[in-house]
């Protein structure tokens, strides 16, 4: 019996969006009476936190702290239309939406204040903490909390804003498929590192060490949830998942979480997370899509980690115990 | 996690008040108290139980269709066949023009996969709708089937789909979307190693603790309200007002908070027949997969087999890549067709070649149908192309990270679909991992940059 | 018809009960339960017996009766029946043993039943109403078996004699690609006087290993005397092939880890 | 379809319904009684995400029939804050950010509870080993291990 050693390297890179574009995402702004920010769309949070993210970008944008934003999604009765939360598109799409109808808001919140402090609008400027300031003079000042309020009893203006992303659909010619998929792409790095029991084809990993470039993270917690669980899901795709184990062959697909093999908690990798940024041009606050990239690089690390291990090759995803028992036997036999 | 700001520190900014700011999610109080509402905790009086009668067979003719017996079965409200749905040919992609409508909410004369629905029985409890699902009768003329993507495009092969006529997608292009860019045979003649692997996957589940379903309730006004996890609110309830021939503004969608999606949620399945019987029951319905529907029926990713050939020089460039991608979309398109258009526009991956040559395909079988999943049309591509990349590093004798930095791609880059290359940041990642894994490279390659001067 | 459950005090009115069609034993409802959460409609009608008996937990003078609705977490904490521990632990999650009874365990078609694999090394004996039987005995007919297990006997072994291994693709909790379970007497020096090896997973059910047994003894447990062993293993297997492993993978790595547990 | 009579306490209060036999504790008590925090993500026993607490033991909801719970002492997720104030787990998985899309986490808890309850301080086996009958899709479970081991931490220190 031999526990035998070895690493691998992969290197990828991801669209952010709908391959070739065409795929639309709205969102509305409103503020109420007291200066809190209604975000309406019809994003959907599947777990990743689209609601927490759409409220940081609304934020920001406007200049007030997070927990002053309300997300109102997704009701098809209020909410305008986004294409979906699929193709790493959520927070670029609907948060480039938000960035647009907030900056429009902001601008009559801007104009409203303006009024009140009898000065220019484009000389105000917003703390971050709720306050809008005259550029340099920063005594002078007043709330949002106070510039609503006369928004909607006073001067009768609707501190609100529209915003649309579109990048416009594009179509691949016949016969060059000269094409634009994306605008923008994430990119990732993954060293992997493994045992293999020789005898029985077993592999655990040992540590995976993940290099993600991502754009930029608007929130770094969500952001490294996002990676460490993509990065177990990279290893399960690897080596575990399968609903037909014998495909072509229909026979034996699992029906439950007994029989579809995912790892664990007594199997997880040592996991290293290192998020570079190189913002994008077109993303909110420079941000790329990191959803579904984040579990790629794993796979093709893990095989070539295999490899290094035992010196045989598995092409056939899922990587098990199995088929690298047939390959060494193979091997062995000459 | 660590964020190394020192790269691209040139382009970033820093001093945002909420951005880049690790603040606590708003819906995790809700998560753990329990009190986050999804779909399926909205429990209406009345609500009625949908199971569906589906295919035990691969592919067959269906004679006829006896709901008479499950119609008397105590609780049984209704049993519907797809004589009972408007438009019941329908495909999801129809609302980004990609046809032709190719499958059935009910099946109409034939199944294609082994788990098609049949029938849908609505009863006041799930045990009444199993046991009445269990006496509905269908005459089936078994048919050959085809598993193998290899076997469904040979000729003679069973023909999977009518509304196609061929077991491929006809793009506009062809029976394959094709990226020809340099020439290819040119850069294999003069490679001095030339290697041909193929690569397979299996489908895999998306597997979110959530199952797939939908909750519908009949408002009184002739509206519907559709309790939903799906991962597309209009794009459901458009693709469900074709298929129920109802206007748009009858359909009231809620969702947005979801059990886990991963791409497997996107379909258009459970609820336009949940509507449907919703308005023909005038009571509340419940459509909810079972654990077994979410890992045989629900749509999987698509198993793939990607064959690469690639033509590579002893100093470490590679002059030619030619990949021919194969999807296996199952008995139906869903988002295939899209899937494996993506594939065709992502190779040949990270890297700047010469000359390429990529032809993808969507192949139709009788299987389950597959649709989008985490890294559609990229996921399974990428495992066969950085396996490639390990192969031709070991063939040539060169250190694999070493042999990735000499060729990815930079600033200003041509791809193979003609986009010039920007932002890219492969070099920097590869660097950076070759720093945190230990595993050291030559200085040259930790002086690239991805940046090219001018670009 | 709806499921209905029937409640029981004692085992003889649930055998009457249970001779009626449609109508099953329920235990700890990992099986039965979720057959009719799963559409299982054959089952209508579902039974529980209350006698305190089927609960119980006795031990004198080495040897263990266990009432067949004691669960694998009990088993797991009771201070007399270490040895069983690591089967009744390798059963499922926490909630699952706290669930599972030693009485379904014999049911459990393979994958599962880990705790019958080890029953079956200890040559423990399976109590229905009427009377008694060892558990190969029952195992062979539990198909047409339609009486209430009321407990499992055996004799505890010395922590030294048995072992024990499940073999899973997933940790901690992963379904079996294997389990083994080996009684074996030893002399002072080492050889084995008698051994008696049971399987899980290389049949529908938990199965004896004769061969291996009968090789095994007047041998030392050293990787060339156990060979001959370990060469028998696979007589007479007819492993499972199912989405944890296929019949081929199972009959190649039994050798290796019915040697491994050996020379632990 | 015949009904029968159920009582048992919920989080501490007193709770009495009709049922029809055969009813799961998961179907009665999200159907009947409005407890929505046990998750249907299997109803076979495979994933967890309906365990509770019953009479101190952690079990399946799906799995056990509502009827067997007579006079029993049952706990959920909805009933671990106590006036407001979050549960030290619950505080910890915040803390973590243990969940993502939440489905799995009330069952999670209930698991981490029934270890707490009986071992206080835990080594990583036993979290893993007390978590292992639930399924987490989106998290890769170290935060949740994370989140259970620091929140027996605080609770040992609130104790010291």
């Amino acid at each position: 019996m031999a526990i035998r050693r070895g690493r691998g390297v992969a290197a990828i890179n991801y669209p952010t969006g709908m391959n070739l574009g065409g795929d639309p995402t709205q969102a509305l702004v409103h503020s109420t009476p007291t200066g809190n920010f209604m975000v309406t769309l019809s994003s959907v949070d599947l777990g990743q936190g689209m609601k927490q993210i759409m409220a940081q970008i609304c934020a920001e944008t406007i200049g007030v702290p997070t927990d002053r934003v309300i997300i109102d999604t997704a009701d098809t009765d209020t909410g305008p239309h986004c294409m979906g939360t699929f193709a790493s598109r959520g927070t670029h799409r609907a948060g480039n939406a938000v960035i647009q109808a907030a900056k429009e808001a902001r601008q009559v919140m801007l104009e409203v204040a303006a009024e009140e402090l009898e000065v220019n609008a484009s000389d105000l400027e917003t703390d971050g903490q709720g306050n809008i300031l005259v550029k340099g003079a920063p005594q002078k000042s007043i709330s949002i909390f106070d510039v609503a309020l006369s928004a909607h009893f006073k001067r009768g203006r609707s501190i609100s804003g529209r915003g649309m992303f579109l990048i416009p659909r594009s179509y691949p010619e016949k016969e060059t498929g000269a094409m634009k998929p994306s605008t923008c792409y994430a990119h990732a790095c993954t060293v992997a590192e493994v045992e293999v029991d020789d005898e029985t084809g077993e592999v655990t990993v040992l540590s995976v060490k993940n290099v993600f470039e991502i754009g930029r993270a608007l929130n770094p917690k969500m952001v490294e949830q996002q990676l460490v669980g993509g990065s177990w899901m990279g290893i399960s795709h690897a080596l575990y998942e399968t609903t037909e184990p014998y495909y072509p062959n229909r026979d034996h697909g699992g029906t439950d979480f007994n029989q579809y093999l995912m790892p664990g908690p007594g199997d997880l990798a040592e996991t290293e997370i290192i998020v570079l940024e190189r913002p994008s041009a077109d993303g909110p606050f420079g941000a790329k899509g990191p959803g579904e990239m984040c579990a790629n690089p794993q796979i093709p690390a893990v095989a070539n980690a295999v490899f290094d291990a035992v010196g045989v090759r598995i092409d056939t995803l899922p990587i098990t115990p199995e088929r690298i028992l047939r390959a060494l036997k193979a091997q062995a036999a000459g | 996690m660590e964020l190394r700001k020192d790269y691209f520190a040139d382009v970033r900014k820093d001093g945002l008040h909420e951005i880049g700011q690790p603040r606590p999610r708003l819906d995790s109080p809700g998560h753990v108290t329990g009190k986050t509402a999804y779909f399926a905790d909205r429990i209406l009086p009345g609500m009625l139980h949908l199971k569906m009668v589906r295919s035990p067979h691969h592919h067959a003719r269906i004679r006829s269709i006896d709901t008479s017996e499950a119609e008397k079965h105590p609780g049984v409200v209704k049993v519907l066949t797809a004589k009972d749905v408007p438009h019941n040919v329908y495909t999801i992609l129809i609302l980004i023009q990609i046809g032709p409508e190719d499958e059935t909410v009910l099946a109409d004369g034939k199944v294609r996969w082994k788990g098609e629905a049949v029938a849908a029985v609505l009863a006041e409890t799930e045990r009444a709708a199993q046991e009445a699902a269990a006496k509905v009768k269908v005459d089936y003329e078994v048919l050959p089937a085809v598993f193998d993507m290899e076997e469904a495009l040979k000729p003679g092969a069973p023909l999977v789909n009518e509304y196609h006529g061929q077991n491929y997608y006809l793009y506009d292009s062809g029976e394959c979307r094709k990226v020809r860019f340099g020439d290819v045979d040119a850069g294999f003649a003069e490679a001095d190693h030339i290697l041909e692997q193929t690569y397979q996957s299996s489908p895999i589940e998306h597997a979110p603790t959530e199952t797939t379903g939908c909750v519908v309730a009949p408002e009184g006004n002739d509206r519907f309200t559709c309790y939903t996890n799906t991962q597309a609110m209009f794009f459901t309830l458009d693709n469900a007002s074709i298929i129920l021939q109802m206007p748009g503004s009858k359909l009231h969608f809620v969702g947005g908070t979801v059990g886990g999606g991963f791409g497997g949620k996107v379909d258009v399945i459970v609820e336009p027949i949940a509507i449907l019987a919703a308005k023909l029951t005038g009571r509340p319905v419940s459509f909810i997969y079972s654990r077994e529907e979410e890992m045989q029926i629900s749509s999987p990713r698509a198993a793939e087999k990607v064959v690469i050939k690639d033509g590579v020089m002893k100093d470490g460039r590679i002059v030619a890549r030619k990949v021919t991608g194969y999807t296996d979309a199952g008995a139906y398109s869903r988002h295939s067709p899209y899937g494996a258009q993506k594939g065709a526009a992502h190779y040949p991956g990270p890297y700047t070649i010469p000359n390429v040559w990529i032809d993808t395909y969507c192949v139709y079988t009788n299987r389950t149908p597959s649709s989008a999943m985490r890294g559609f049309g990229v996921t399974i591509g990428d495992f066969a192309l950085e396996v490639q990349m390990d192969k031709l590093a070991r063939l040539i004798g060169m250190d694999p990270l070493e042999f990735r930095f000499i060729n990815a791609y930079r600033d200003g880059d041509m791809k193979a679909h003609r986009q010039p290359t920007e932002g890219a940041a492969l070099i920097e990642c590869m660097q950076e991992a070759s720093r945190a894994a230990n595993w050291p490279v030559a200085d040259k390659y930790m002086a690239m940059s991805s940046y090219r001067k001018g670009a | 018809m709806s499921l209905a459950l029937q409640t029981f005090s004692t085992v003889k009115d649930a055998n009457a009960a249970l001779q009626a069609s449609g109508t099953r034993y329920l235990g700890g409802g990992t099986l039965v339960v979720r057959a009719a959460n799963e559409g299982d409609v054959s089952v209508s009608s579902l039974v529980r017996v209350t006698e305190p008996s089927l609960s119980a937990v006795s031990v004198s003078g080495g040897k263990a009766r266990l009432g067949a609705s004691v669960t694998m977490a009990a088993i797991t904490r009771h201070p007399e029946l270490a040895a069983l521990a690591p089967a009744a632990r390798a059963v499922g999650g926490p909630a699952i043993r706290n669930m599972a009874t030693v009485g379904g365990n014999l049911f459990a078609p393979a994958p599962y039943g880990d705790f019958a694999v080890a029953l079956l090394a200890l040559n423990a004996t399976v109590a229905v109403e009427d009377g008694e039987m060892p558990v190969e005995t029952f195992l062979a007919g539990r198909d047409t078996s339609r009486a209430v297990v009321t407990a499992v006997s055996l004799s505890l072994p010395e922590a030294e004699s048995f072992r024990f291994l499940k073999v899973s693709r997933v940790k901690p909790k992963g379904v079996s690609v294997l389990s083994i379970a080996a009684l074996l007497q030893r002399t002072a020096d080492g050889t084995v006087t008698s051994a008696r090896i049971a399987h899980g997973c290389m049949a529908d059910r938990s199965m004896r290993a004769k061969a291996a047994e009968k090789a095994l003894l007047g041998c030392k447990l050293t990787p060339e005397e156990i060979a001959p062993a370990l060469a028998v293993a696979g007589e007479d297997i007819t492993p499972i092939t199912d989405p944890i492993a296929s019949a081929w993978y199972r009959a190649e790595v039994l050798p290796v880890h019915l040697g491994r547990l050996l020379l632990s | 379809m015949a009904k029968v009579p159920v009582q048992f306490t919920l989080n501490g209060s007193e709770k009495a319904e009709f049922i029809e036999s055969g009813t799961t504790l998961l179907h009665a008590l999200r159907d009947k009684i409005g407890d929505t925090s046990p998750k249907g993500g299997c109803h076979q026993g495979t994933c967890g995400a309906c365990s509770v607490i019953i009479d101190g033991e952690l079990r399946l909801s799906c799995l056990t029939l509502a009827e067997t719970c007579d006079g029993a002492d049952i706990r959920t997720t909805a009933g671990l804050a106590e006036g407001g104030v979050l549960h030290p787990l619950q505080r910890a998985f915040l803390d973590a950010f243990a969940t993502q899309c939440g489905f799995c986490t009330p069952g999670m808890i209930m698991a981490a509870k029934a270890l707490l309850d009986r071992t206080p301080n835990p080594s990583r086996e036993e979290v893993v080993e007390a978590l292992s009958g639930n399924i987490c899709r989106c998290t890769g479970y170290e935060p949740i291990i994370q989140a259970v081991l620091t929140a027996a931490r605080a609770d040992s220190q609130n104790a010291a």
